[in-house]
């Protein structure tokens, strides 16, 4: 996978967040302050701006560190350091190799939700993004260590941020606003896993364009 | 007139661009007082920066006068506000600590949010990279919520105003980093909240309330973000609910026998100030018969969460040194006396 | 908890006790400003009657801050609220007009309301009969009205809180009756106001809202009692609204070219400030672009409907002497500068 | 008549405004402010409670002022100096008689209108209590002139009074708040006018009790 790989997954990730924006908005607004909609879709517009401004020769980790800058400085809110430290963490990971694997891009997500992890401090089941991120990464190490292609891996990672995020909706929140609620907080969907299973839905899509 | 997209209740031209429109309308009526800096969004305090140590507020917008109403003479001297009711980003808050830095250091005045403690977090690292001094003070008065292992901890509200009012007096008398920062801490230390909602709000990106709440109903221990609070119950007469907000403060802080107090009775923007006094009233009398001794106050509508209707108390335990750092003056669009 | 009687969106206890609860509050929390006198139902600026000219106003209660807020040095002697929005009655007036009596005669500023000028011509006239000179100035700025036979002529909104602090500044500085009323009138004379209203407000007595307004929908040309205003029209935005409020008192008032102005931006109750702020921006722009300078101006929910969502314009064509005395010092719980 | 007769008629106006409160509240909120039917709850309750106050000797003529005094010093609002200017004149009309007849009672009744209308300056047919006021006045001369019985000529006055309210609705309001809506006052019956017929339905029923 190249550069271009980067550039798909992204502006797909840009097109699924602006679809889903008043969806998502309505998941925060129920246990959150129903910005997390509006939130991603600033963040993603302008990650896809601040990417197609690059020229193609950038290679796809310093895409992934610009995206994940961008974020930082767009979006505010608890997502916005959450999810730029996670693209950061994972564009380092990739360094400055021109093309990468399936091995590569497993490392990279983990130190993605390594990042999310230090800087949030959740723990699976806190009900937030860690949530769809954590399954998603053990079914895309699992899939590849029984020798799946990438898509069927990612296929699966996808599916299982998907199931993780659905997985909250009886949770009660033990991080960020939702925790506020206490035992109001069981019931409903977080927000953050949601658009992590957008995430990782676009990341899939964005493979298969590519083979 | 179609220029409002989603229609709604408000007095805006595009709602994505209500924050920055706001905060310039804000620097033309005050242009004695603050600058705005469009391309930062960040206000900051007109003329030069003070030769003393800075003091840097900011969060997410909706809750005015907080922040930007409160830059000025002995209070801020730079606010960085983020879209509505979404902390701002790390950038501001790096323009803003550049803004007012005169090479004593700046105090970072940050409300216990998951977001602003992030953003905040990095923006002072990047500060210090560039070689300037941060404290950071994080305000957690929000009794609504317990601090445990379950919860972000309790929830920066009404004693953001107080500790903005009380540090900045401080900054303009002329103390270091340390003691601006430690005054501050101070008044969070020593101040106490609970708030109540009789309505929701209305997000200017969404245009539609964020829950509903049928007359007759109320949500008690709520933040200012126009979230749902800890539980819903059947609307009190002002004087229950006084009594529910100082049941939960007064319990929480454990004031001394016969403290000197300030209590500040907020509005979260939609309740009319008849109802607010009312509210006061019932609020002065319960504290006198429990032999506190309300000695400074504060009540009007200062940190809202944009038309809900609804109050908060914060109770600040006062000392002499707080006191005489309340009545120094202050200078700013929304707080002003002794100038 | 069912203390109140219809459930409402409201703070309060007894509906009934409301204006009087929240007195009684206003004066606990501004002891140092203002005395309650519960049996006449009269606020009184605090300490002996100052040896000046009284100043009295009062009028329907749901306005807050006006009246009550605007007691204290430099302003008002004296209010008499009434119900909420009902003129209060002459025996107020008069234990208004006596408690500020210093000898020197007493001004009534009365906005332009049936029941306002019938309330105060039968207390001026028991005054007199106690023997104490009276001039009643009456205020109406709302070109929203024709004055007409077909009316009971203009309402007075806005202008009244321009001419409190005025002629209050002018009292202070120890005019005497005819100048402190003369410049009162010349308040009104120079001053234009409109009013939009996006939502109703509630009255405590009904509990209901006094007309629905749809989302997406707009009332112009408003009074201050939550009435329906001239029209009903699409939503516009801030710049329309803006444009439409200019518009109307620019034209009527037809200040001279290059004229200094007041822009008085006012919220009716329920509009966040950070919607206040957006179309004080546009209103100052504009002026700008009509070559009218806005030297002086004033931005906050100062004369209100309860919770009504909405703003009104009020225009103030200045000249040296009201400059000066709107810049004296105020100090009042709800206007407060130089002191 | 005696003054039994006003203290029937004015415990009679409290009953029903107390009962129509809400009906008079919702038809100034259509085109006032909302206040009419607790202003003149307000007011003619403390009539009563200041009436029972009195003992038996009080001529009718002072109780009738001392009502329109009540009135003023309760009511406010516009219905308060004009209904208790209204009273004060009927009061100085009666004087000091111990007794009075239809005849008395229809001077009465005209000072009153006269009062209202110097003080607010109101003509037939601008949607006020004299389109309701003025009408019954003119029946109950018209009655009596007929020389049918007291009862009767009452009847016909409180008919009267029913009607010239009902009537106000097409009008244009051109005094006090309805005025300020112009066209839009059309077609709404005036709170005043609507109270003004409770005070004379009133008046009948107090009367015919006495008989
Ligand atoms: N400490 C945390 N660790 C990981 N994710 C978190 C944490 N706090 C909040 N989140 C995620 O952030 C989401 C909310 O994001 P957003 O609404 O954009 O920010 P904010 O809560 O500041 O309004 C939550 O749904 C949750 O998934
Ligand atoms: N100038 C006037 N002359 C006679 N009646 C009037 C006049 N102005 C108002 N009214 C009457 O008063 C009524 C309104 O009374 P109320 O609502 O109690 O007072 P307010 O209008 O001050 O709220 C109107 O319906 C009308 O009948
Ligand atoms: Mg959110
Ligand atoms: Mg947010
Ligand atoms: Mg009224
Ligand atoms: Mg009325």
């Amino acid at each position: 996978m190249h550069t271009t790989t980067i550039h798909a997954w992204m502006t797909t990730i840009a097109e699924s967040v602006k679809d889903r924006r008043d969806y998502l908005t309505q998941l925060d607004a129920a246990i959150g302050d129903g910005d997390h909609g509006v939130n991603m879709d600033r963040g993603f517009d302008a990650v896809a701006k601040a990417l197609a401004a690059q020229n193609g020769a950038v290679p796809p980790g310093k895409l992934l560190t610009l995206a994940g800058k961008t974020l930082v400085s767009t979006v505010g809110g608890a997502s916005g350091p959450l999810w730029g430290t996670a693209f950061r963490r994972a564009g380092r990971s990739l360094g400055n190799a021109e093309e990468f694997d399936g091995r590569d891009l497993l490392a990279a997500l983990r130190a993605a939700l390594e990042g999310v992890v230090e800087l949030g401090a959740a723990q699976p089941g806190d009900k937030t993004m860690v949530d769809a991120l954590g399954p998603a990464i053990d079914a895309l190490a699992d899939s590849l260590d029984a020798g799946e292609p990438l898509e069927r891996a990612l296929a699966a990672a996808s599916a299982a941020a998907e199931d993780g995020a659905r997985a909250t909706v009886p949770l009660q929140a033990r991080k960020g606003r939702a925790s506020y609620l206490g035992e109001r907080s069981i019931g409903h969907q977080d927000p953050g896993a949601t658009s992590a299973a957008l995430v990782m839905a676009a990341l899939q899509r964005a493979v298969e364009q590519e083979s | 007139m179609a220029t409002v997209a989603t229609p709604m209740k408000k007095l805006l031209n595009d709602p994505a661009e209500v924050v920055k429109e706001s905060l310039a309308g804000l620097a033309a009526a005050h242009g004695d007082l603050v600058r705005y800096d469009a391309e930062a969004q960040i206000l900051v305090r007109a003329g030069a920066p003070a030769a003393k140590v800075g003091l840097v507020s900011g969060g997410g917008s909706g809750h005015e006068p907080m922040h930007g109403g409160f830059v000025g003479v002995g209070m801020l001297d730079a606010a960085c506000p983020g879209e509505v009711f979404t902390s701002p980003v790390p950038e501001q808050m790096l323009a803003a600590t550049n803004a007012v830095d005169a090479g004593k250091g700046v105090v970072h005045i940050v409300k216990n949010y998951t977001g602003d403690v992030m953003n905040f977090k990095l923006a002072a690292e990047d500060a210090e990279d560039e070689g300037i001094q941060v404290e950071s003070v994080l305000i957690d008065d929000d009794v609504a919520v317990q601090d445990s292992l379950y919860t972000a901890g309790r929830r920066g509200v009404g004693a953001t105003v107080l500790a903005e009012k009380i540090a900045g007096a401080a900054a303009e008398r002329g103390d270091d980093l340390a003691s601006v920062a430690g005054i501050a801490r101070r008044v969070n230390e020593r101040a106490r909240s609970y708030g109540v909602a009789l309505s929701s709000c209305i997000p200017p990106a969404s245009g539609s309330p964020i829950f509903d709440l049928p007359d007759g109903e109320m949500e008690v221990g709520i933040g200012i973000h126009g979230e749902p609070g800890r539980e819903r119950r059947p609307l009190g007469s002002a004087g229950e609910i006084a009594e529910l907000m100082i049941e939960a403060v007064v319990s929480d802080l454990a004031p001394a026998d016969g403290a000197a107090v300030l209590p500040f009775v907020n509005g979260m923007g939609g309740t009319p100030q008849l109802e607010l006094y009312v509210l006061y009233g019932e609020i002065e009398r319960r504290l006198r018969e429990r032999g506190l001794r309300s000695e400074r106050r504060l009540v009007g509508s200062y940190i809202t969460s944009l038309e809900m209707a609804g109050a908060s108390l914060t109770l600040l335990e006062l000392d002499d040194e707080l006191t005489a750092l309340w009545d120094a003056p202050v200078h700013t669009p929304a707080l002003r006396w002794g100038a």
